[in-house]
């Protein structure tokens, strides 16, 4: 069984005092011990963002690539080795701007991956411009006349693309958070895992304050999550209560698992053989 | 050569013209004669005007022919077309009575014998019939042509279509071409392929095992061809949302460890250089195919140019290193598909391998079929040879610049990739010493890289003028050569096909002394020779350039070169 | 009051005979001529596609720009002149696949145009491959094993993400469609059309017959566009029955009502005022 | 020069380094004096290093100087990474008492002061007193740009921060550092303005009307700044969805009729090169400032580079006349980003203007404020003007390559854009002859284009040896020149603006003769010199190239020059 110790990473953590990423990351580690994964187990993949961070954070491997990218390549990844252990950090920016195309088709691809977004409603490393999910009218120095744009409802979307494991998690639950790290985890499938981020240097409205006053888990309240309406309507609430935990889940095939080249093991560890050339070219 | 007949198909699109043409050149294979055939239609399904226009010899031909010997028009605008190349002694065959109009030409209703045969979908059986009679072929060749084809088919399939060939080839009557060719069964049949098919059999031969790409023309047929390879090799070939995801995605799947490609054009290889730079300097291993078309933008979907060199090897922010190929036969197109997919995983880098549609599109005879690698030599680092897994650095700094690379979640080493400039075990470094030292470890790969490039390919290279070609031409401009040589001209050629890093010292050397250097390109602004003077400092005196979209033809560089018509560069 | 005549145009139509777009074309028109405006009035924007060919087949202003980009060239014309009436036509890989962000951003914006999808289900001018609203399994050269990603359903993202008019037509009803789209320019915002049409050539499953053994009108069965639990419903409807029609409807202010600098009028129409520069740069 | 002083400020992200040196500024600024100051910061928010550096002279400065003459330190890490950089003379001042280990330091503990002062947000206002006695400038002048500060604001807020500044300008005591500069009122204020800044008021000043962008280091700024005008001008500032919608958003505006911009860096770039072809095919004005960072992909977010000549220059498939500027200085950024906007439109072509973190994050004091246009010529066709509408061809072939463009709706004539290759009335074309005549039509642009450019700026250049630098180093090279004939080195140098297309003719005959050239870049391939010879045919003898992702400094260049430090290009 493996150490939250055995996590550890040495490198120093750029985030700023008193972040919300820095419960996100304590999750994770948690969720990864108790899914009983060694660091070279896991592989992470990041787009590039504060959330993108993540991965440098604890050991594992990973890899940090482009902005809004993160999940075309962690689909090619798991195409390649579809034994692997895959988590994607992403931000609201990096995935639901920047990456909005790779999300709608990495659900209808149900590639099956654990993706958490830190969805902090602002565009945190590049100081403060807002993001598809601020809220209307918020005032930054990029939008000196407020957010003009209905914010992106994640979850909503989700569910219209089929997505088979929908969560929000809040990183001022890190507990309530490491178990639904675990279980989307454990979904074989495409698990989104949206979470609730307070930003201190920059979202000055959706602070620690404001989302405890308002969030209640679903896991309290008697939804059920293999009720794909009670999940709709849960998923279109925000305001005055917010509500987070899993709410919705179903299991389809994954991509993997249709693909067929996938049948004689991971494409990794499959054979070169000449001779299928051969077979091939005497067609011509 | 001997002989050299050039049969042009017309008509519009969803005729079945390349049917027609695929059924010519199936009989050809089987008489061992050789074949090229070039494709021109509209960006569009149906209506318009295409046409399939298809060269055999019985000796190897890599060039289309302007002028026609057989033309079988399938509409009236074809005729209109194409009547005027049709050489004197050549025919006309016309599906209509209506159209004909001169003794060279010759009606056959293929759709009226098509209905005759049992089922209107044979017309194009029966045209090929037609032709082949004309052509003094013994029926015997496209019987076993047609036995073949339906072979594991429905019975009454195969009985029709011989139905309908017999029909358009007695429909000839005695009416044959001047040219008589060797028709008889050869022994060995030479392969028969196109373009875009010799790319994808490539991929195979370097162990390409995934390919994700977004739809473009002339790119597709690439992955459609090896598309249909999934049920027998280790393959999955992933359509993507967009170029953005294809590319990223053959990032992913090269770091967990197969190899990799993806096939676009000019717009798709646009959405893509971002992540060609992350490949870059992650020093992840992939191959980029770019079949180019003219440009810019949408441009011309369906036709070809060579106009993207410049391009792709300036894609990405910042240097790095890469690999810029650009084959010019289906054979070349082959080896270096697959090199390209070994050398991006020896030297950790992106290989970019230049096409077009002309090239793609064609139809090639090969000499003989393609040389299988019988193993595939792997440059990944096995975890179990690594001593101190916990030491494991991504990116060390060695004198080569190629960092050992492990796979992630093999063993227990970390592995760590960034594309953030990056410290010697993957994590980020605003370092400025760092960042120098990383930017000097990945550009020290171009002096092995350097040394695997080969130099351009000679023709005559001790000849006064030189033709300098790259990629597609290659053919084009050897018998265009070869036209001018008999003609007393002291001309020779250089075709290039490895084209970055370029190989200065294999070039300087063949164009020293006092040569007339003109270079032969597809684009309206002589990329080569910008190339060419930016990285030996050397001048070219001309250039016959040619950018309407269509292919080049050999009597047209000869009459530049006759004429004196070509641009100052 | 324009004519159809005055729509026609002398360039050759480069479809299929027998494709769905002749009817969409003709529905165009119809639906124009009502709205009573002229060609020279109207803008079409197009990407790249044979849905996107349309513009030239009409008398109109026209840019047809990059596959999958319409919706952003819209947007910019849209803010440069707000007076425009804006008409989008698009495929459904153009608009959901490679266009699939903009998509999402459109509809964020309520950017005030119409945008008709000819949702043919494949990849036409390309020959052939599957679009994000292939159906499951269905069989291509690109995908000889069957589509294997979760079809993409417009009309439930667009409810998810907010859209103001959700309308789903049928070619082989171009009068029906023909008033969706009349109603779709008059909707102040962002209206997605989003059209069942069947492709001859490449799309042999989704075909005239087969929608019309399943297709109802959402106006003759008692819908209220203004329920948008009801639009939810049967937005989620596909199969044996599908709706086309007026899904919902709902008012709300659009980008250009809330960009403060259009309220001097379309930003085409304004002054350059040198004295505005000097007063900035005296604060230097 | 008579007085050059260097101040480094340096501390964690988020401790107000850049509020104490924009105070020093200002007070630099009342006193009529010269500034020059560079940001160095980190990609991250707060934590880590960062500092500010400001330059304040008599004279005209536009390079950062490597001798520290007071160094503040706001953290214990500023004292190890930089005191080394401090002169024999200098001073230091840190906040700790514990930090002070030699006789040229002060400790002042800057939050103490605040907090007596009222505010523990004041303490970059105790930190700016205590430098600006040290500097020995008058308390009243501080006092002044405290007072203009916070008019409009809270009284209580001048108050408090008056009352800090008090404190810490006391708090020096009697240390003073060894040059006095003069401080006395100045009867003009010279502007300060950041690099970005220059841009964007550059942008209004070529009656850009819409911008969008996606956010990205280091171009961000030059949005941030043109948002704030939207108050006040005819201006729409949009953040897109990604770089792709904000390419094609500002064509789609262009279209309809408004100036339009955007404004990224590298990586965001390579997503609008497909754009950058439409606008291109399409004839759309538009510009596109790249502000460039080292890469490949996200390489250093927050440095500086000067390595994406080459790919703007060639960015999108096939050829297409563009523009691409690399202006060297806030001056020339204005003038260059309102030129581009109007060559953009005259000659309905895509312009680039390439500039860089070095430049974008700098402050500049402007010798006198920018020239305000009176008018804007438009190069827009009246639809009044048009004699037959139903005719109206928005391609139609001209001389100049330039042809008459009407904005849609705004009469009868129907205006037909098309990225697709057309016919004179943007109708889609496949034929080949209009295929050729639109590639040459737009080429033929390229006459009027290359007449609009301006060859490169001499300084000294009939010296023996020239430098040869572009975009943002203008300053540091001329001051490396100035240093080095100073030494009695014949040099001089050439700095390059206009880059594409290329005005040969301007250049060559400034290069000829028995000259030693050396570029100095910040890249690690010398693109320039590439450039140059692809172009001229031309080899530079030597290169000074840094690619640590830090700005260049004269003295860099000096030694270079003198060691022979250059690597051969
Ligand atoms: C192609 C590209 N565009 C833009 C950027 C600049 N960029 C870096 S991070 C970021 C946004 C970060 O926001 P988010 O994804 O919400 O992450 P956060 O920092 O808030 O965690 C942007 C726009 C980039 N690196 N690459
Ligand atoms: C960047 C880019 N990628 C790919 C293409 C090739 N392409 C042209 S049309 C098309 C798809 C057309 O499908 P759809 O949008 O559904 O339109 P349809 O033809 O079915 O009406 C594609 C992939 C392109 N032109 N540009
Ligand atoms: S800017 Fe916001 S999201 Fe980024 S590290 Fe700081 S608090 Fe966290
Ligand atoms: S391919 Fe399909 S969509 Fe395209 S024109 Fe033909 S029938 Fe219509
Ligand atoms: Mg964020
Ligand atoms: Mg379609």
């Amino acid at each position: 069984m493996p150490d939250i110790k055995d996590y550890e990473s040495l490198v120093e953590i750029k985030w700023c005092p008193g972040c919300g990423n820095f419960s996100i990351l304590a999750a994770m580690k948690k969720a990864l011990c108790n899914l009983g994964l060694a660091p070279h187990e896991v592989l992470i993949i990041s787009g590039i963002g504060q959330a993108a961070k993540t991965p440098h954070y604890l050991a594992c491997n990973l890899f940090h690539g482009l902005h809004g990218r993160a999940l075309p390549i962690a689909t090619g990844a798991k195409i390649a080795n579809h034994n692997l252990t895959i988590i994607v950090n992403s931000g609201d920016g990096d995935c639901y701007g920047e990456g909005g195309n790779h999300f709608i088709n990495a659900i209808r691809r149900n590639i099956d991956l654990t993706l958490l977004v830190h969805n902090n409603k602002v565009y945190g490393l590049t100081k403060g411009q807002a993001s598809p999910t601020s809220d209307l009218n918020m005032v930054t120095r990029a939008q000196p006349h407020g957010v003009m744009l209905e914010p992106f409802n994640p979850l909503a979307v989700a569910l219209a693309l089929g997505c088979g494991f929908v969560a929000r998690g809040y990183a001022g639950k890190p507990d309530h958070l490491a178990s639904l790290i675990e279980h989307g985890v454990r979904h074989r499938g495409f698990s989104l895992i949206d979470i609730l981020q307070p930003c201190v240097s920059f979202n000055h409205i959706n602070t620690y304050p404001w989302y405890n006053e308002r969030v209640y888990e679903l896991e309290r309240s008697g939804h059920d999550p293999s009720d794909f309406n009670a999940a709709w309507e849960q998923a279109r609430k925000w305001g005055e209560r917010i509500p987070i935990g899993l709410f919705y889940r179903e299991d389809k095939p994954t991509l993997t698992d249709r693909l067929h080249a996938l049948r004689h093991g991971p494409l990794v560890d499959q054979q070169y053989v000449p001779e299928r050339l051969a077979s091939l070219f005497s067609s011509l | 050569m001997s002989i050299d007949i050039t049969i042009k198909i017309g008509g519009e699109a969803g005729q079945g013209i390349q049917t027609v043409g695929q059924l010519l050149a199936l009989t050809c294979r089987e008489a061992g004669l050789y074949v090229f055939g070039i494709n021109d239609f509209e960006s569009r399904i149906r209506g318009g005007h295409s046409f399939f226009q298809l060269r055999i010899s019985d000796q190897q031909v890599r060039a289309p022919h302007h002028v026609v010997n057989l033309l079988v028009a399938l509409d009236e605008r074809t005729v209109d077309l194409h009547r005027r190349q049709v050489s004197p002694d050549g025919m006309i065959i016309v599906n209509k009575k209506e159209l004909c109009d001169s003794p060279n030409m010759l009606a056959i209703s293929f759709d009226d014998l098509a209905a005759q045969a049992g089922d209107p979908i044979t017309a194009n059986t029966v045209a090929a019939g037609c032709v082949l009679a004309i052509l003094h072929a013994p029926f015997d060749l496209f019987h076993q042509v047609l036995t073949n084809l339906f072979s594991g088919k429905k019975q009454s399939s195969l009985d029709v279509n011989l139905k309908a060939g017999r029909l358009g080839y007695d429909a000839a009557g005695d009416r044959r071409c001047s040219a008589a060719l060797p028709w008889s069964a050869a022994l060995q049949k030479k392969p028969l392929i196109e373009g875009s098919q010799a790319i994808a059999y490539g991929a195979l031969a370097g162990d390409c095992r995934f390919a994700a790409f977004y739809p473009m023309s002339p790119a597709t047929g690439i992955m459609i061809h090896l598309a249909a390879c999934q049920n027998d090799f280790p393959l999955i070939v992933e359509q993507a949302e967009d170029e953005i995801a294809a590319a990223n995605m053959i990032i992913g799947a090269s770091f967990a460890g197969v190899r990799s490609m993806t096939a676009t054009s000019g717009g798709g290889f646009c959405l893509m250089t971002e992540a060609i730079g992350l490949a870059g300097i992650t020093e992840t291993p992939c191959v980029f195919i770019n079949a180019q078309r003219p440009g810019p933008a949408t441009g011309l979907a369906t036709r070809t140019a060579q106009a993207d060199l410049h391009m792709v090897i300036r894609a990405g922010q910042d240097d790095f290193p890469r690999f810029v190929f650009a084959p010019g036969s289906p054979e070349q197109a082959y080896a270096v598909t697959s090199q390209a997919l070994s050398l991006a995983e020896k030297y950790q880098v992106p290989a970019i391998v230049l096409v077009d549609q002309f090239f793609n599109d064609s139809l090639y005879t090969l000499e003989k079929a393609f040389l299988i690698p019988n193993t595939i030599e792997r440059f990944v680092l096995d975890h179990a040879s690594i001593n101190n897994p916990a030491e494991y650095k991504r990116y060390v700094f060695t004198d080569s610049g190629i960092s050992p690379r492990a796979l992630p979640c093999q063993g227990t080493a970390l592995v760590k990739y960034s594309g953030n400039e990056h410290l010697e075990n993957g994590h980020t470094s605003e370092a400025p010493e760092i960042r120098t030292g990383m930017v000097d470890k990945r550009a020290r790969k171009l002096i092995g890289m350097r040394s695997e490039m080969q130099g351009p390919e000679p023709y005559y290279a001790d000849a006064e003028t030189l033709l300098l070609c790259w990629g597609s031409t290659h053919g084009v401009v050897r018998e265009a050569v070869k036209m001018l040589r008999q003609d007393g001209i002291n001309v020779g050629s250089l075709h290039f096909c490895d084209l970055w890093p370029f190989p200065e010292e294999k070039v300087a050397p063949l164009l020293s002394g006092e040569k007339r250097l003109i270079v032969v390109e597809q684009n309206s602004t002589a990329q080569f020779a910008q190339l060419l003077r930016q990285q030996t400092g050397i001048s070219v005196h001309g250039a016959v350039l040619k950018y309407n979209g269509r292919p080049l033809y050999p009597y047209e560089i000869v009459n530049a070169l006759k004429e004196k018509e070509y641009s100052h560069a």
